[in-house]
């Protein structure tokens, strides 16, 4: 497996972070993964933490966007954080950050997620 | 030290094969010594083209077959990524950010826009019926190219 | 997963490209999960082929082509590498452990051996005048073709 | 670049270290360098040092064998040390370690030449 997901919660936010290449052969496991633990966890916000993500085409930004509205659609809110600077030119010159924020760390990332909640 | 060079590309329509696209051409490219940056890039497109092939022209059918070929001519790297699937209807449409026609699979509809802004040159022809071709180019400069 | 899969690779018969042989399809064998052993096995075939068809079949003229199809049916990859380069007069000989027609090139005459130890069937065919064409397989036991 | 020739010289022995891969087309490099490094330095033996050889083929036998005789008819020897497992194995199958023994460091490898010599 060229991706890999590792999951963690920590009080109502769910971290998931991603490793390796997250394009089209690689989104069905994370929107397995993701979906399986926003649905059936406690959580309510996540956390895509992506320091580790190495390559992400628009396949993953389908991926992220789909999984940002389900955990919309519940109450809660998706924030990412430390992404490559590839991965951060994807998400900026795709418009996702206006719907999502970029924090540097995951301390920083879930610290703006216990604010909100 | 290159001046010219190039190589053709085919493959199986699957998906495991996105990421060796990937791989064979950042190794190609790397004899132009590209920056991290560039080679990203580079990457993201034929992520993007080699994906839609798969997924729009030939349905995910494994009897597809995606073609691809690069070619170096100084410090240009030209690339042409195509299928003979299903085709566009709409060029024009489907060249749109965010247009998709298949939202039922979470496509974002950006593939066609991250080709364009990651290329210093896009061309896209494709035959209802017939299949659809891509022909890029991209200037690397690298230190390499600077000494040649 | 795999089950079948192929690629078909042609390029310039130039020594950069055998780097760049040697990545492409390391990439694609990787699908079936080889070992390091069995994976530098695979590349020091590919490297071996591609430079007898860059020396030997073309006299390292660039406008050569080398073309490399590979093949994945269950656990097993078939490796079929050729040029229609000069040939080979009397094969029985060039296969010999240590023969070269090159020694002022510093040629070590072991291309064959190697790369007839390292898969589990080699087979070669040439034409004088028309090129030569090898085909090779390999059994790759991985933890995956295990499980498949 | 994808091999770097790394030369020292250590009282009457040449230090040769390879890193990357060394196959047909970086085969020149290699001639080249140690060719110039013989000729022109004060060094009788060599030490062909090869921890960071990640790959060599066939071509590099040849480059090998070359500088082999060389040093040989000026009266000198040639040894290896640290060879990686692939590397060995392609030195071993082509039965190199007939004319050239195998060492598991520089350090040993330069003993058996002050021994010789
Ligand atoms: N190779 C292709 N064959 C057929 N249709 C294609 C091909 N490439 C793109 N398209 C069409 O163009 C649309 C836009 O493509 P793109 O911008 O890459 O977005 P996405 O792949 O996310 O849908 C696709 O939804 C599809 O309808
Ligand atoms: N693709 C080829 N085209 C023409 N001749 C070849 C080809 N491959 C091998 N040969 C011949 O076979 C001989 C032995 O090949 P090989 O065992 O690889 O040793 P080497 O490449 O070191 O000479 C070569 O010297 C050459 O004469």
């Amino acid at each position: 497996m060229s991706l890999q997901v590792e999951l963690e919660q920590h009080r109502n936010v769910l971290i998931v972070r991603l490793k390796g290449e997250l394009d089209h052969h690689t989104a069905d496991i994370v929107r397995f993964k993701m979906e399986d633990a926003i649905l059936r966890g406690r959580c309510e916000h996540v956390v895509l933490s992506l320091k580790d993500l190495q390559f992400m085409d628009s396949s993953g930004l389908g991926v992220i966007l789909g999984r940002y509205k389900l955990v919309k659609s519940r109450g809660g809110k998706m924030v990412v954080c430390d992404a490559q600077a590839s991965v951060k030119r994807l998400l900026e010159l795709s418009g996702l950050f206006k719907i999502l924020s970029l924090h540097d760390s995951e301390r920083s990332a879930i610290a703006s997620l216990e604010v909100v909640s | 030290m290159s001046g010219h060079n190039f190589m053709k590309l085919s493959f199986a329509a699957k998906s495991e094969n996105e990421s060796f696209a990937r791989v064979a051409v950042a190794a190609f490219v790397s004899q132009l010594d590209p920056t991290m940056e560039q080679l990203d890039e580079i990457k993201t497109v034929v992520s993007e083209a080699v994906t839609n092939c798969i997924i729009h022209g030939y349905d995910n059918r494994p009897d597809g077959i995606v073609s691809l070929e690069m070619e170096i001519d100084g410090d240009t790297v030209s690339l042409t990524i195509s299928d003979q699937g299903r085709g566009i209807e709409d060029l024009d449409l489907a060249r749109q950010p965010l247009f998709t026609s298949r939202p039922e699979l979470e496509r974002s509809g950006m593939g066609f826009t991250i080709m364009e802004n990651f290329m210093d040159e896009f061309e896209a022809a494709s035959v209802p019926g017939g299949g659809t071709k891509l022909v890029m180019k991209k200037r690397i400069e690298s230190k390499k190219a600077l000494f040649n």
